[in-house]
């Protein structure tokens, strides 16, 4: 029987799927409906300092090959965060997703949420989010001065999700890594945006958004590859995996877990039990007894 | 994109909109509908090319405008609508949960032995019936004031008369679901419920009723399931 | 009757579609073709200094959402491409291709084949050839000498074609503007890799190359958005243009024309008919003359 | 991923190689075989299952070392196939160009009345001819040397016996279809040519026919397209 397990800076997750943040991830409730559901840990919605109603609607838009969305970074601020999650006890990971415009946003976060949050991550990557996300994860100056600071402010792991909107990203990796990051996720969303011919503009209220699904998946492949080829930290594959093949994909370019998320959407909860067993399938026919034995195979 | 085929007045501050286009659809699922520059938001359906919708803000003010051959941008029909089940039932309608209902027993109203609707209305000139009675045995008005029917909720005609319906169908403000559903002790129930949509495909999680989502669990639950949750 | 013709830095097209570099245009005869087939214009394959064989195969990998390709730029070199054109006259414009590795070998390239190009269009992005394309037009500084290089060098009108693989475009086309360029064209390939599951390694031979189709449509449409806020010259679109809605949303988007490649591998010459007439119909539908009335609405 | 169910020796250098899945296909079609760290190439279907295969050079002699059970890599079929036409027929094959033939027999054997088989190879153990003649009405042989059949090229026989063909399908070196094509006057002819393919769906341009591309527009041709081409 090949295991599932993962194990990635001292904390052990039961397979290694992980709910992306910014799906169905906003009161604990859905955590652990995730969890109930087969997924291995959850990523909160990403926190910040005063409370963001997001954008006004639409806020989403369906694509042949995936989803265009700008939510804005809708969250209950820190306060209103620690007050949702009191009084519950989480059998599974639970990694807090923060943002900040500053180290010192970034770092403060990181401090009071820290008796809460089993490992940050930090969105250095929401692409369109004014003054947040990849604004300042573009830089990879601002990588190491963000990671540096939540390092320096928690002892919890700290994983940098990193931005594909970049001539390099490994750049960025090297940056978080350098920094003392435990990990670093990718990929955030694409910079798109779909325009409605008959009503001639595009149809976000916030007109640019991020392309997430199947379409993004050899783009994100890509990223993986890239990361886990220069890179010592573990990376955490995201962006577009829907099948399992999908999954043993990032695995063997380097993903040491993933995190599914537009997925969920588009294919329901199902999606966590279905790509755990495709794995599991796979490394039994292929000969092998755990998933950390196929992590980088095709890096050669 | 779809045109304004027809629109006319319900009731008081309620408009029928039948589109150029219908939709495949089961009775309960909602579409979300954007007007360019004004907003997007989810409305049930009351039949596969109409929506018949309250004012109640800015953007539905905006509806309220549009004329025959305008245009209007909808994406769905998406979430569970109603499951056909029972004989004899009782639909529970309150305020604007008329659509939903209206579109069960236009779909299936051969398929009941009895279909009562008791739909409450804060008075007379909000019931926004449309011909409703022309697909249900029985129709229980109430309002809160008197002006038509009985003076009370419907759940107080639920409640005395229980005992005739092997089932219920609801929609409606929360509290009235919630006095459906206790009346009902969450059994032989399927109620619609209503939250604040915004993508209205299981993304962005803010229409959640307790672990589940409105959009994609919903809007149309099982009254088992709702144990406590509403 | 609306009308779809253009017109681009002086040169008149029958209509905005032209047929994409690297498809199907190796040899003068598949560029008449193609304007049989109803493109208003034809890209050759990119032309370099030496004749270059390619990389063998797999050089093409098929996914849901589009192809990933590395072709490595094979190519008869410069005098080669003369001889095959001899004799050859065109009643279309023909934009050549070129690739270099410094600004003087893109010069050079443009001096020696001016006679024959009516336009040409500048390889500052191919993301698989090592010293090539997007290792150099990644950087705004290098589009800038390449374009003014060429600019000096020719009279013929210059298309700086960009990469996507960049953290803003607009960089790489303001550089563009700024050193003289006629026009910019955008996008290039995204950056991607695609992974066989039981061979356990990157299907293609050079491991990485450039994701085309579909799945790639909507990060195009937003760098052809982005540059035509910004630029005062024409922005040609292209990228993963496949039905003629996507059509009429680069042109809402500011795409004074319209390149297609992947498409005509995936559907088939038609695709030029086939767009054409439905962005005529929509013209009429909606109440316009002509192309160049819709180009850029939606940039409000 | 496929895996190699059997394979054996058809003649000198040529080995068949009968597959775990079959394809759904039309004769004439072909699919691009990857042999991970060698390379991939294109080769005909000659049955759904079956690729017959000439040793040229160090990809096919990987091939040729697979054992049964090993795995190989299958894209595919691609391109037009023969179309089924006319009555009585003949097939021209020269070299290794058996295998559309044989798939196209074996696919279409009780649609013909007459099918006559000239296939010409350069020795008597070169030749390739699988079970065909369970498919066919005659066989012609010619080879180069006299060592089997009649000494010669197959397109001589052709020549020949035009006159009691409908009409002709031919596979084999360029030569060869040239010579065919002139014979049949580029009427009542399908050839399947071959070009160096590398993508095999019609984007590289590297198997450019004229204005053709073999991979798309071929690699099945009839005779009418390739005047003033071939």
């Amino acid at each position: 029987m090949a295991s599932l397990e993962v194990k990635l800076f001292g904390i052990r997750f039961e397979n290694p799927l992980i709910l992306a943040s910014g799906i169905n991830d906003k009161v604990p409730e859905q955590w652990i409906r995730a969890h109930e559901e087969g997924a291995g840990g959850v990523v909160t919605k990403s926190i910040g300092i005063e409370p963001r109603k997001g954008y006004d609607n639409p806020t989403i838009v369906e694509l042949p090959c995936g989803l265009i969305n700008a939510m804005g970074l809708p969250n209950p601020g820190w306060k209103g965060f620690l007050e949702m999650v009191e009084g519950y006890t989480f059998d599974f990971p639970l990694i807090v997703s923060i943002f900040g415009g500053t180290p010192e946003e970034f770092a403060f976060l990181a401090e009071k949420l820290s008796d809460v949050a089993d490992a940050f991550e930090l969105n250095l990557s929401c692409p369109h989010a004014k003054g947040y996300g990849m604004e300042i994860g573009q830089n990879p100056e601002n990588v190491y001065e963000v990671v540096k600071a939540v390092k320096d402010a928690t002892d919890r792991p700290v994983i940098a999700k990193l931005t594909p909107n970049i001539d390099d990203i490994t750049k960025l990796g090297l940056a978080a890594e350098k920094a003392g990051a435990d990990a670093v996720s990718a990929i955030n969303t694409l910079k798109a945006i779909a325009i409605d011919i008959y009503a001639r503009r595009p149809i976000l209220s916030n007109r640019v958004g991020g392309y997430s699904g199947p379409g993004v998946k050899p783009v994100a492949l890509r990223a993986v590859y890239d990361l886990a080829k220069v890179l010592d930290i573990p990376v955490i594959g995201i962006g577009g995996i829907t099948t399992w093949q999908d999954a043993v994909e990032f695995l063997l370019a380097g993903a040491s877990a993933l995190q599914i998320g537009t997925a969920v959407s588009l294919r329901g909860w199902k999606v966590f039990r279905e790509i755990n067993e495709g794995i599991k399938a796979y490394l039994e026919s292929e000969g092998f007894s755990s998933v950390s034995e196929i992590v980088g195979l095709a890096l050669e | 994109m779809v045109e304004l085929r027809e629109t006319w007045e319900v009731a008081k501050n309620v408009r029928a909109f039948r589109l150029s286009k219908g939709f495949d659809f089961t009775p309960g699922q909602f579409v979300m509908v954007w007007l360019p520059g004004v907003g997007e938001k989810p409305f049930s359906l009351a039949w596969k090319d109409l929506l018949v919708i309250k004012r109640v803000g800015p953007f539905t003010s905006r509806l309220f405008e549009l004329q025959e051959g305008d245009r209007l941008w909808i994406r769905g029909p998406y979430g569970r609508g109603f499951e056909r089940k029972w004989n004899r039932v009782a639909l529970v309608s309150g305020g604007i949960g008329i659509p939903p209902l209206y579109a069960l027993v236009r779909a299936w109203r051969n398929e009941f032995e009895g279909i009562t609707l008791i739909y409450g209305a804060r008075s007379k000139e909000e019931l926004a019936l449309l011909d409703i009675e022309d697909y249900v045995d029985e129709v229980v008005i109430t309002t809160d004031d008197g002006s038509a029917g009985k003076k009370g909720f419907p759940t107080d005609v639920l409640a005395e008369r229980r005992g005739e319906f092997d089932g219920v169908y609801a929609c409606g403000p929360e509290p009235m679901l919630k006095a459906v559903l206790r009346i009902m002790d969450y059994e032989n129930v399927q109620v619609s419920a209503e939250r604040y949509m915004k993508c209205g495909i299981g993304v962005c999680g803010s229409c959640n009723l307790g672990k589940y989502l409105v959009c994609r669990d919903g809007p149309v639950f099982e009254g088992e399931k709702l144990r406590g949750v509403m």
